[in-house]
């Protein structure tokens, strides 16, 4: 019975997305409703899988029970079901923000539709990470673009319908060269199957070097695009700083965090460590996630939109996980994951917080930021506390992935990139200290002082609250994540060293 | 020189597949009009179905209908299985890219998206 | 667009076009063909009636309602034969050992469940054309 | 500089031609792709699941997660250009606020 439970987490996603077709545009409570019962069965369940799978072994699914060189395979393992959970946390926390704020983005009539779109996109992200099959990966991956563009063109500005042409022109790209990618290695291996076509590839790469060294070129540009690595991340200032907030959250949570985890499923489940480092690829991906360390924050210090910042610091913040991913050691895998869910955490927070901020007094601008702290004491709190872990302030969790890349970096004896992290977190602090700063110690502007926090309802400020605790426990007591994370890296294909 | 002209008979397909890749990705990378764009999109993931299908393709071989009767040759039905489901793919995409682009035409006025850029750039509205 | 030679030929085109469509979405696992071509015949002869009776008549024939029913309606039948699977004690989309019935080879209910899924996805692509086709008609210039 | 860009394509062309012939050959039945999987589809569809086309049969059956994959697309696609076309009740205008 504890194997079905994948199968009916998407189910449950699918179902809910399906049924909410039907329900009638005046009956939003039902949607409310619906909703979080199926997030939270949701999350429930994949905590369940995660402890199954954790205390017995991976689950290997195959449809219609073929072998697994024929039928398409499901296989959740301590790593899928780390992200599953991940990702079903931020749903359920994401989907009960977005109740109280999607009056003032979206309108009455689009109600149903932005929530079909939510849930099909959870539904293609839960389908990513379980399936260990080439091709369904493309299948989702395109579900997943479609949505996110989807999601920022529910606003009907035409300034979203732009934002996302451009997020869905770049996007198809990158999907059709990872599709690209998978045709050539089935041209050499004959499978779609990972694990199958990993076992193939041991055997068979150097009678057909060039075909990998394309396929890999192709595969890693294509999710590169997709996860906005830095010289690819040309569309997403402007489809998330125009998204409404609730997706702004998924798109940048979300959305990035699971072409990464493509990302790593290609780099070392497909082709595996000793290829790729032999193929030296490992050099290049890490000389781009630098740059995109440092190039991510330049950008961020010229923005004034509290919205555009944030987008530009997810583009940095995704260089720090490829930097993790691309030093091919266990260390750096662990840094890599737990930047990921600490990344997940801080951003949510910042987000939650900035549109708890807009939601009452309508400011995007940080330079009229002076004295909020005064008008509205809670959500400037989160804000500052998630700004300082951006920053990598001690005791919260963003010191502590910046400690471990540091430390990853070292073992690795690629010292420079400890270097690339202190100028990082040196351009973090010149763009988030100031806003923190102005918040707290300023006096509130003439025509802003009669608003409060008192109006901002219960539904958002929970989920901003427990990002905020959530930023304090990691950071103190990183102990039960990183024994989870060793046991994903284990489970990892070529996990090592 | 013979030998490299077999070879490249015997690859004519994915060498036909590569241009077409080539041609949409110069498409969507030179062009600014958004019509032209999505043709760019169409015309790279044709040239990859292409690639993948011709993976598949045996000279002199039988479409996959087995009645019974093992007659001959059959050719690799799986790569025609994956593009089945690939074209359905892009034709969604292309169908909510033209539905995105009547809606930006109405909003600007213009399909160019250098000059929407220009636009933006010169409200800074942003 | 009420010229009555097109109006007449339209009316005797129309259903022998939908019947070669349901042929080519049942016959779908024994010549080639299948749920994605028949349903797009199906949906282009829908787009004709609508192009030719306008779409008032159209939106008679096939309401916005229909439309959002028939689309996840698609899928949920999808849903239901896949889970027979389980039910039966298999995996989820098991054909035979789920206890669908073989039929002899070659015969229109042979094959199991694929005949049920090509069904079901002839539905779901009928209807995708033509929403889509009535989304960019009534679209409004505002 | 504008010149240069059709050369920079062309030679990417070249490239992908010059690694497209140290490829595998396809057309022949020895080609790696032509393997076991292929094989089992060929000889046991038809008694495996009844079905005469083979490539139904992988559609429908083998691989029929991918073919639901594929519907949820359709499914999105409309959702999403509904959301974008559909009128509206209150027509006011999409400029920026």
């Amino acid at each position: 019975m504890i194997e079905l439970l994948p199968l009916i987490n998407m189910m449950i996603l699918l179902v809910t997305a399906l049924l909410i077709v039907f329900i009638p545009i005046k009956r939003f409570g039902v949607i409310k409703i619906i909703g979080s019962l199926a997030f939270s069965l949701v999350l429930i369940f994949s905590v369940v899988t995660l402890l199954h799978v954790q205390a017995n072994g991976a689950i290997s699914y195959i449809f219609g029970g073929y072998e697994r060189f024929i039928g398409v395979e499901l296989y959740i393992d301590v790593f899928a079901s780390l992200f599953t959970f991940f990702i079903g946390l931020l749903g359920l926390l994401t989907f009960i923000y977005s109740i109280g704020y999607v009056h003032k983005e979206v309108e009455k009539t689009q109600y149903s539709r932005y929530y079909v779109l939510i849930f099909i996109l959870f539904f293609a992200a839960y389908g990513i990470i379980y399936t260990n099959d080439l091709f369904n990966t493309y299948v989702f991956m395109e579900i997943l673009s479609l949505t996110a563009c989807g999601i920022v063109s529910i606003k009907r500005k035409r300034k979203n319908y732009m934002a996302s042409f451009r997020y869905l022109i770049l996007n198809e790209i990158g999907s059709l060269s990872f599709l690209f990618g998978t045709a050539l290695l089935y041209m050499i291996t004959g499978y779609t199957n990972i694990t199958l076509v990993n076992d193939a590839l041991q055997d068979v790469w150097h009678l057909y070097p060039v075909n990998i060294v394309v396929a890999s070129g192709f595969m890693i540009v294509g999710v590169g695009i997709k996860a906005a690595i830095f010289p690819f991340h040309v569309w997403l200032p402007d489809a998330h700083s125009s998204a409404p907030i609730p997706s702004h959250a998924i798109l940048s949570a979300v959305v990035l965090k699971l072409n990464l985890i493509v990302l790593v499923k290609v780099l070392y489940n497909v082709f595996g460590a000793n290829v790729m480092t032999s193929l030296n690829i490992p050099l290049f991906t890490g000389v781009i996630a630098g740059t995109g360390m440092i190039m991510g924050s330049v950008f961020a210090i010229a923005q004034h939109d509290i919205k555009r910042i944030l987008a530009y610091s997810s583009v940095a913040q995704v260089g720090y996980i490829v930097l993790g991913i691309s030093l091919m050691t266990h260390l750096g895998q662990a840094a890599s994951y737990f930047h990921v869910f600490s990344h997940g955490m801080m951003k949510s927070a910042l987000f939650f917080s900035a549109g708890c901020i807009i939601y009452v007094s309508g400011v995007r601008d940080v330079r009229k930021y002076n004295g909020m702290f005064k008008l509205m004491p809670l959500p400037v709190i989160t804000f500052s506390l998630a700004a300082l872990g951006m920053i990598g302030i001690p005791l919260t969790s963003g010191f502590l992935s910046k400690y471990y890349l540091g430390m990853a970096a070292l073992d690795a004896n690629q010292g420079i990139f400890v270097l690339v992290i202190i100028i990082s977190s040196i351009l973090n602090a010149i763009y988030y200290l100031p806003i923190v700063i102005r918040s707290f110690l300023q006096e509130p502007s003439s025509e802003l002082n009669e608003i409060s926090d008192s109006s901002i309802p219960y539904t958002m400020m929970i989920p901003v609250s427990i990002f905020a605790i959530l930023i304090l426990v990691l950071g103190i007591y990183p102990g039960i994540l990183t024994d989870i994370i060793d046991g994903a890296i284990m489970s990892v294909v070529g996990g090592w060293q | 020189m013979s030998a490299l002209f077999d070879n490249i008979i015997n690859h004519i397909n994915q060498i036909g597949a590569c241009a077409l890749i080539v041609i949409g990705l110069y498409i969507v990378v030179m062009h600014t009009n958004m019509i032209k764009r999505i043709i760019g999109i169409n015309i790279f993931g044709t040239g990859v179905f292409y690639f993948f299908v011709s993976i598949g393709y045996v000279r002199g071989g039988q479409i996959p209908i087995v009645n019974g009767d093992e007659s001959g040759v059959m050719i690799n039905p799986l790569p025609s299985v994956l593009i089945l489901t690939g074209i359905v793919v892009v034709v969604s995409i292309t169908v909510y890219a033209m539905s995105l682009v009547i809606k930006i035409y109405e909003g600007y006025g213009t399909m160019d998206q250098a000059e929407i850029t220009r636009m933006k750039s010169g409200e800074n509205n942003d | 667009m009420n010229d009555i030679i097109v109006k007449t030929v339209a009316r005797i085109i129309v259903p022998f076009i939908q019947m070669y469509g349901i042929f080519v979405i049942l016959n779908g696992h024994i010549s080639p063909g299948g749920g994605f071509a028949g349903g797009a015949l199906i949906g282009v002869s829908l787009i004709l009636y609508t192009l030719v009776f306008g779409v008032g008549a159209a939106e008679k024939k096939f309401s916005h309602r229909l439309g959002d029913l028939s689309e996840s309606g698609g899928i949920l039948i999808y849903l239901l034969i896949g889970s027979v699977g389980i039910v039966s004690g298999g995996y989820f989309l098991t054909n035979l050992e789920a206890g669908f019935l073989k039929g002899e080879t070659g015969a229109l209910l042979s094959g199991g469940m694929i005949p049920l899924l090509m069904v079901a996805i002839g539905i779901k692509v009928t209807s995708t054309i033509i929403t889509l086709f009535h989304a960019m008609i009534e679209e409004d210039p505002s | 500089m504008k010149r240069f860009i059709p050369v920079l394509f062309f030679a990417l062309f070249l490239a992908l031609t010059y690694a497209v012939l140290q490829m595998p050959p396809a057309g022949t039945i020895d080609a790696p792709s032509y393997n076991h999987t292929t094989e089992h589809y060929l000889a046991n569809a038809l008694e495996e699941t009844g079905a005469t086309n083979v490539v139904a049969a992988i559609l429908t059956d083998y691989r029929a997660w991918d073919t639901l994959g594929e519907t949820i697309v359709l499914f999105t696609a409309i959702v999403a250009v509904i959301s974008v076309l559909r009128k509206r009740p209150t027509a006011e205008v999409i400029r920026d606020e």
